[in-house]
């Protein structure tokens, strides 16, 4: 076994949730690929600490977890309140940006 | 500033009260008190209302009685210690050091080792001289400093000696600022004190009489003037402050302070003539006077930049011209700044080519065209030239020469004025011609080395020409307003016979002709040329003294046809005139009177036979400084009887000219002005130089549509394009060209995109300006891409190349 | 009481308005009424420590740093918290001190669109914050935060509340500023490591140049870097084009603090830091800095001469006067320097009351169009009169306090350091004199074509347009009193001055062969 | 259980060595392969289920790793709590259940230049710095106990940190979702 192997799973995981938010217009779907992405970081924490002996790398892991599930939450009520207000959660017309 | 001054109360009040130097310490007190007339009128002018006048007359009164008390002091002291002279002839020499602890006035300090002729910042120049002194004068201090002035009076053989009184000098530290040079205290660098102060002595007094006369009576005048005016407080309250200026710049004792009175005469005449700034020819005039001394400061500023560097960094006007007499100051110094200063004078005085200003000026009510355009302010560049001449001088090389500059410019404009003043139809444009050629031969006095007979033409110049500017607002005020001589007047000698007296007088003081007081004047400064032979003078300056006879003879002539149109022939205006009420014609008469008495004041020695001995050139006794550490020895011109006889009958028959020319006309038709086949219409080189005369010899085209149109109109805005099209396209530039490097580096990642494209062409081709909302497209998308690639290509850099 | 100023007055100073500003974020913005009254009690409380700790203040020892409090900061890069008040910054924050509490007050009655009074307010007390603290701080790295504090809100005071095209004008404002002190800041850390990275101390960085031998070429380079982000602040020519753009955006009250007080900062960065830093390499670029003042004097008039808009004008017409305090400072002699620092504070206090009027002039007219305005004497005499007075000042009038900014900079430039090419700076006199007839050309035109003259038919029967209101007389009336007692009594700031800037141009004259 | 399972394994030596690599291939393909379809599908319900078998395989490596209690965290949090919440967004904002051609961007080639670039430096990267030598050998399951004691010792103010922000969450989500 390789350290290697689960930082580069990871890895593989990160960049296919980059891909999904570059990509995705829906927000749920947006938000589910934030969660992958938090999901190859807690890959990474976790990996390093058993590889070090070290118990803060779950720690570590826990709380990005508990964070995640915050995130989820407040993301899932912008995305409820946009689609509230423009009858739309296509994230790609949420241009107010526009300088 | 007042603790300081209530301190010299105190001590003078310790010892024995002597009047005649409590008079010289407090001389402040003369433009203090119409300046504390302006602060009043400033801030309860409102509630005066038509009353304010009596505050601007009171201050300007006492003011006039102050300096007439302390001209009467120094002329007692100096006859005094004619007759101690005589007594202590003997010693042959008497050198007065007067210390300044003894006097109580001054720090302490040991100024038993000397005081050499100098003025405030003595430790200045004379660091090594008084290593050890510790004479300085700390902030907020105050020392009398009395000269030692050699009492060596004229050169000539034969002439009574005269002990001249030594000026006395108060001065007060202003402020100290760190030296020149990048040398530390020890290294040898001083901080420079700057000083105000007052002076007296003959040429300052002389200026304040002249100065509070005037004033006062057109305080006075005005009182009726411009009663009603729509901004009569404002008026008094700007008379006021002149008043103090002026006074203020003659009592300098140093070349800043001299600055300070030379800018704030400048602002009130620009308020003044801008009074009823409503209408635009008004203003314009104002900015124009304005402008045309700014010219001028450039020379004023330069100049007394290189004079204080030449004296060994001072500002202290006896110092310059202690530098100047001993041969300190470099010569080149000297001649830059005496050009430089000549700038000064040009413009402020009204000298060809700067003098296009002052005929501009009569748009100004016409009591200050008396005060101001006529008989003071004009005159500071000839107070200045006076004041700094051992500068001018050294620099213009005055003695034993034909020719300078100064002379030159003084000559040029005594003519070039009097030809103007021919051709003008308004009255006070004729006077203020006048003004200018007899500025002119002010100049020229002092540029042939006539020192005295410049200031004594000054003071003369003062009351008849102030006469004359007020007798023409006496006529407007009866003829509705007008100055068109040719229109509206005509044949007023009958209905206004105070003012015709009073204008006859004061006209013929300006023509020269004996008794009055412009004989008098302008006789010395044609002796004072040495052209004529036989009059031995600085130098002999023939070209100019032919120039000085031309300009008198015009003098007369212009003046003979101001008059036969105003007074002679028939009315020809509109309405019916009057004689203007007391108020008005008693200033005239009392100038009137001034006209002719002033002129006795500097009767030539050899006149009248005992007489002249015993009351002769009094003016230049009291006035003229002796030669000595500050100033030269200048040589006087003997009076020529022959010379005295050639002006006259130059200026007599050039009035006997244009008067039976007038006369001819008269007979003819009884309303004409003007020939209607004259000269000028017969001859083609006749009208042509009319035509020149009346444009005022383009000097007003070259400078305003051609300097100042040309600097406001194409070289500003070429200026402004520049700023817009060249500096800030670069800016502009940089921007876009970030931009397209962005935007090509978007590309090359998205080539498939055509909406960003779209977006963006979009957004460019309508807001051009708006360089940067370009990659602003608003795509959270784009931008979360944009910015993951380039977090990419970073740490792929970062990993390559660590 | 003497003890806790010399610990903590400074330290109280600086950091009041940002304990304003804090505690506003807490009142709800609808208040607008407690928002100006907290404004207003900061900035003056503010100013109450200023001057008790100008009344501490040794002015017989005015050379040295006073209120010296020096902590360890960032230890890593040997960062200290260290602040100190002298000769040289005493004025500056005296008029900061005054400036921000007169904009706080006439913001009474003057918050301009799109309102919001607590952003607005808020974002002063932040500057108020940054000012003081650049005017204070001993360290470069101190220096350069308080430096870059500034930059914020006066980007969003433009960006907000400014005119038409305040984004084009913010950004112009924000970049320029930026770029320069990006450049600054290489300059600071190239100074670090060429002495031996020690200290950020500005007087212990002058004393280990001194100490070491560093090449001329580098030092050479160094204060390029810090010429271009200081220069950009003051502006100088040619880098002066967001000026007028930010002027003329901005709302009054921003204009006012810009011109009052920020283009100070540039200019002091040269006093306080460049010069007595690396007076070697300052030698080699005082003509450089010379010519470009005096181009901006002659430039700076002549755009005056093309512009149309009253702002406009009054903000190149900064560019010129900049000019002359740029010039006091490149003849690198006490005189010139002093002059300098004459010349910002009246520049500020003339400047910034100029573009109050311009202002309130905007408010009557909603237009600050010249050739649309006119007869303001007829309308509001007061205001005239005021105007009037102010053009006078601008233009170097002897009395008032412009004039020592400017006659002293024209004397210093015809006896520069040594070192420094002495024909050179006499042409340059002679041309910065020429620049005062210029400054006296676009001013009275100005004042002719607005305050002379009768009102044009647009505005004649105008019911709003009024003469000056009572918030007006207490913001402008400090301003005033103080253009003119600084004019009669030049003594109050050269007196303060002159033994600091003597003290820094010490290393200067160490450095003179 | 799934400790007692461990250390049989531990218990085995170096044996496990081989099983767990081929477990681990199996989950990180079921993993891998989850996640793509996950990005790619055009069903949303369809891609909540994928992410629940990602979810899935991601304890699963959790375990293997000798991490139990985040295993089980990571199965209840996120399985339990969070793939619910997602699919109750889903069907709150009324998408369609069935399949939906537009679910992606327009720009998916460009996320996709911009991801397997990124792939290509991290994978890169990690093998540049941690090669094939670093072995995970012997190691041991790390305990809920000590996890529990170093939460409440050690990392208690983060802890207490991650509560408060908790319940701010809760309180932000109910402000910002709330009908009014």
């Amino acid at each position: 076994m390789l350290l290697n192997q689960y930082l580069l799973l990871a890895a593989a995981l990160f960049v296919i949730g980059v891909f999904g938010v570059l990509t995705r217009r829906n927000g749920v779907l947006v938000l589910m690929s934030v969660e992958l992405i938090l999901n190859a970081v807690n890959i990474n924490l976790v990996a390093f600490g058993t590889f070090h002996g070290d118990i803060a790398g779950q720690v570590f892991a826990l709380f990005v977890i508990a964070v995640a599930a915050a995130e989820v939450g407040v993301g899932l009520a912008i995305v409820l309140l946009i689609y509230r207000n423009r009858r739309s959660i296509d994230v790609a017309e949420a241009n107010l940006m526009k300088g | 500033m007042s603790g300081s001054f209530t301190g010299v109360f105190a001590a003078a009040a310790a010892e024995t009260f002597e009047p005649s130097s409590w008079l010289f310490d407090n001389i402040w007190l003369v433009p203090a008190m119409p300046a504390a007339s302006f602060v009043l009128i400033l801030l309860f002018g409102k509630r005066f209302k038509d009353h304010v006048h009596w505050l601007g007359i009171a201050t300007v009164g006492a003011g006039l009685v102050f300096s007439l008390a302390t001209a009467g002091a120094w002329i007692s002291q100096y006859e005094s210690e004619q007759t101690h002279h005589s007594e202590e002839a003997v010693d042959g020499e008497i050198i007065r050091v007067v210390d300044a602890e003894e006097d109580g006035h001054a720090e302490e300090g040991d100024h038993e080792e000397g005081i050499a002729p100098r003025g405030c910042n003595l430790e200045e120049n004379t660091q090594d001289l008084f290593a050890s002194s510790e004479y300085a004068l700390g902030a907020g201090g105050l020392s009398t400093v009395e000269y030692a002035a050699s009492e060596e009076g004229g050169e000539g053989e034969g002439k009574a000696e005269h002990v001249k009184p030594d000026p006395v000098v108060n001065c007060l530290n202003w402020f100290e600022v760190g030296s020149f040079g990048s040398g530390t205290e020890a290294q040898g660098a001083r901080s420079l004190a700057f000083s105000i102060g007052t002076i007296v002595d003959g040429q300052s007094l002389m200026l304040l009489v002249v100065v509070g006369i005037v004033s006062f009576l057109v305080h006075v005048y005005s009182s009726e003037y411009v009663k009603g005016d729509r901004r009569y407080v404002h008026y008094y309250a700007f008379l006021s402050l002149f008043t103090a200026s002026i006074l203020f710049m003659g009592l300098a004792t140093s070349t800043l302070q001299l600055i300070v009175g030379w800018e704030l005469v400048g602002v009130c005449s620009f308020a003044l003539i801008g009074h009823w700034w409503e209408e635009k020819p008004n203003s314009d005039a104002a900015l124009k006077a304005f402008l045309t001394n700014r010219v001028g400061d450039i020379g004023l500023l330069v100049g007394m930049i290189v004079l204080f560097f030449g004296a060994g960094q001072s500002f202290d006007i006896l110092t310059i011209n202690h530098a100047a007499v001993s041969g300190e100051m470099s010569q080149t110094s000297m001649t830059v700044a005496s050009l430089c200063l000549l700038t000064a004078v040009m413009s402020k005085s009204g000298q060809f080519i700067l003098h296009t200003w002052l005929p501009d000026a009569m748009a100004g009510p016409t009591p200050v065209s008396a005060l101001i355009h006529a008989a003071t302010m004009v005159v500071a560049g000839i107070y200045m030239v006076g004041r700094l001449y051992p500068v001018f001088w050294e620099g213009m090389n005055i003695p034993g020469s034909s020719f300078n500059a100064l002379a030159f410019v003084g000559a040029l404009t005594t003519v070039g004025g009097g030809a103007l003043a021919f051709v003008q139809r308004d009255i006070k444009k004729i006077l203020a011609y006048s003004t200018v050629s007899q500025l002119g031969y002010m100049v020229l006095a002092l540029g042939v080395g006539a020192w005295t007979a410049a200031m004594f033409h000054l003071f003369t110049h003062a009351f008849f020409k102030g006469c004359l500017f007020l007798g023409a607002g006496s006529l407007s005020h009866a003829c509705h307003h007008s100055f068109d001589i040719k229109s509206e007047m005509g044949g007023l000698r009958t209905k206004m016979p105070v003012t015709f007296a009073t204008f006859m007088i004061a006209s013929l003081a300006l023509a020269g002709l004996f008794p009055f007081a412009g004989f008098w004047s302008k006789d010395e400064i044609l002796v004072g040329t040495g052209g004529f032979p036989g009059t031995d003078a600085n130098g002999t300056y023939t070209v100019l003294l032919i120039m000085g006879l031309i300009a008198a003879a015009m003098t007369a002539g212009y003046m003979t046809r101001a008059i036969w149109l105003i007074f002679f022939g028939e009315y020809r205006g509109h309405v019916q005139p009057h004689e203007s009420p007391r108020v008005m014609t008693i200033p005239l008469v009392i100038l009137a009177a001034l006209s002719v008495l002033t002129g006795f004041l500097n009767f030539p020695e050899d006149w009248f036979g005992g007489l002249g001995e015993r009351y002769g050139l009094k003016f230049e006794q009291w006035v003229e400084p002796g030669g000595g550490d500050t100033f030269h020895v200048i040589g006087h011109g003997d009076s020529n009887l022959l010379l005295a006889v050639v002006a006259s009958l130059l200026a007599i028959g050039s009035a006997v000219f244009v008067w039976s020319y007038y006369q001819r006309l008269y007979a003819k038709d009884a309303t004409a002005t003007e020939y209607t086949d004259g000269l000028a219409s017969r001859s083609r080189i006749a009208r042509a130089g009319h035509v020149f005369l009346e444009q005022k010899y383009f000097l007003d085209i070259i400078y305003t549509d051609i300097i100042v149109g040309g600097i406001k109109g194409p070289v500003a805005r070429m200026a402004n394009w520049i700023n817009q099209n060249v500096i800030d396209a670069v800016v502009n530039f940089a921007g876009t060209s970030s931009t397209a490097v962005g935007r090509f580096v978007y590309r090359f990642i998205d080539q498939g995109t055509i909406d960003g494209a779209v977006n963006l062409s979009g957004t460019s081709a309508s807001e051009s300006g708006q360089v940067l909302r370009r990659v602003q497209t608003g795509r959270i998308r784009q931008y979360a891409s944009l910015m993951f690639g380039a977090a990419t290509l970073l740490a792929a850099v970062f990993i390559l190349v660590v | 009481m003497t003890e806790f100023l010399n610990d903590w007055g400074i330290t109280l100073m600086v950091f009041l308005p940002l304990a304003g500003a804090v505690i506003m974020m807490f009142v709800p913005s609808s208040d607008e009424e407690s928002h100006k009254a907290i404004a207003l009690f900061s900035t003056l409380l503010t100013a109450a420590v200023g001057i008790l700790l100008i009344g501490e203040f040794d002015f017989d020892n005015a050379s040295a740093l006073q209120f010296d409090v020096n902590t360890s900061w960032i230890s890593v890069v040997n960062a200290n918290y260290h602040v100190a008040i002298d000769g040289i910054s005493l004025p500056l924050i005296a008029l900061t001190l005054l400036v921000t509490p007169l904009v706080v007050i006439y913001s009474w009655n003057h918050i301009p669109e799109p309102g919001n009074a607590k952003m607005f307010l808020m974002l002063t007390l932040v500057l108020h914050t940054g000012m003081l603290g650049t005017f204070v701080a001993q360290d470069l790295v101190l220096f350069f935060v308080f430096f870059e504090v500034v930059l914020l809100p006066m980007y969003f005071m433009i960006g907000v509340w400014g005119g038409e095209q305040r984004l084009y004008a913010a950004i112009k404002f924000f970049l320029f500023t930026l770029f320069g002190s990006a450049l600054m800041l290489v300059s600071f850390l190239a100074l670090y490591w060429n002495t031996g990275s020690s200290t950020f101390d500005i007087v212990g960085l002058s004393q280990e140049v001194a100490a070491r031998d560093i090449a001329l070429s580098t030092q050479v380079l160094i204060f390029g870097g810090m010429f271009l982000g200081f220069g950009i602040k003051v502006p100088m020519f040619p880098f002066h084009t967001w000026l007028p753009d930010a002027h003329t955006q901005a709302p009054t009250q921003g204009s006012v603090i810009l011109a009052a007080i920020l283009l100070k900062l540039g200019t002091y960065g040269f006093i306080r830091i460049a010069i007595p830093i690396l007076p070697d390499a300052a030698v080699e670029w005082a003509p450089w800095i010379g010519l470009l003042a005096v181009i901006g004097i002659i430039y700076g008039a002549l755009a005056c001469l093309a512009q149309t808009d009253m702002k406009r004008l009054i903000a190149f017409s900064s560019v010129a006067h900049m000019g002359y305090v740029m010039l006091g400072i490149a003849t690198l002699t006490p005189f010139g320097i002093n002059a300098a620092i004459f010349g910002m504070v009246a520049h500020g206090l003339i400047t910034g009351m100029l573009f109050f009027v311009a202002g309130s002039v905007k408010e009557r007219y909603h237009t600050l169009e010249i050739k649309r305005l006119g007869g303001l004497l007829v309308q509001a005499p007061r205001m005239g009169w005021i105007l009037g007075f102010c053009t006078m000042a601008s233009l170097g009038l002897p009395g008032l306090a412009g004039f020592w900014g400017e006659f002293p900079a024209i004397l210093a430039a015809y006896n520069p350091a040594e070192g420094v090419s002495q024909t050179l700076f006499r042409v340059y006199m002679v041309i910065a004199a020429i620049g005062t007839v210029f400054a006296a050309g676009y001013l009275l035109w100005l004042l002719q074509r607005t305050a002379f003259g009768n009102p044009t038919e647009e505005f004649a029967d105008d019911p709003h347009i009024h003469d000056v209101v009572a918030t007006e007389w207490i913001a402008w009336t400090p301003l005033l009193v103080l253009i003119l007692l600084f004019g009669f009594v030049p003594s109050i700031i050269f007196g303060v001055t002159d033994p600091a800037v003597v003290n820094g141009l010490q290393a200067l004259a160490q450095a003179a062969p | 259980m799934i400790s007692t399972l461990v250390l049989v394994a531990q218990e085995t030596g170096n044996s496990w060595d081989l099983p767990a690599n081929i477990a681990f291939g199996i989950i990180s393909v079921i993993a891998i392969g989850g996640a793509l379809r996950m990005v790619t599908t055009n069903n949303v319900v369809h891609a909540a289920l994928y992410l629940l078998v990602v979810l899935a395989s991601v304890a699963a490596i959790y375990i293997l790793l000798g991490a139990e209690f985040t295993a089980v965290t990571q199965v209840l949090v996120y399985i339990g709590a969070i793939l619910i919440l997602l699919l109750f967004g889903v069907m709150l904002t009324r998408a369609k259940i069935g399949g939906d051609e537009e679910l992606d961007y327009e720009q998916r080639w460009m996320g996709l230049g911009v991801s397997v670039l990124l792939f290509v430096v991290m994978a890169y990267s990690l093998w540049e710095e941690f090669g094939s030598d670093t072995r995970l050998v012997g190691y041991e399951p790390q305990r809920t106990a000590e996890v529990a004691d170093s939460v409440f010792s050690t990392y208690i103010v983060p802890f207490e940190a991650v509560s408060v922000l908790l319940l701010a969450a809760l309180i932000g989500a109910v402000v910002v979702a709330r009908r009014d």
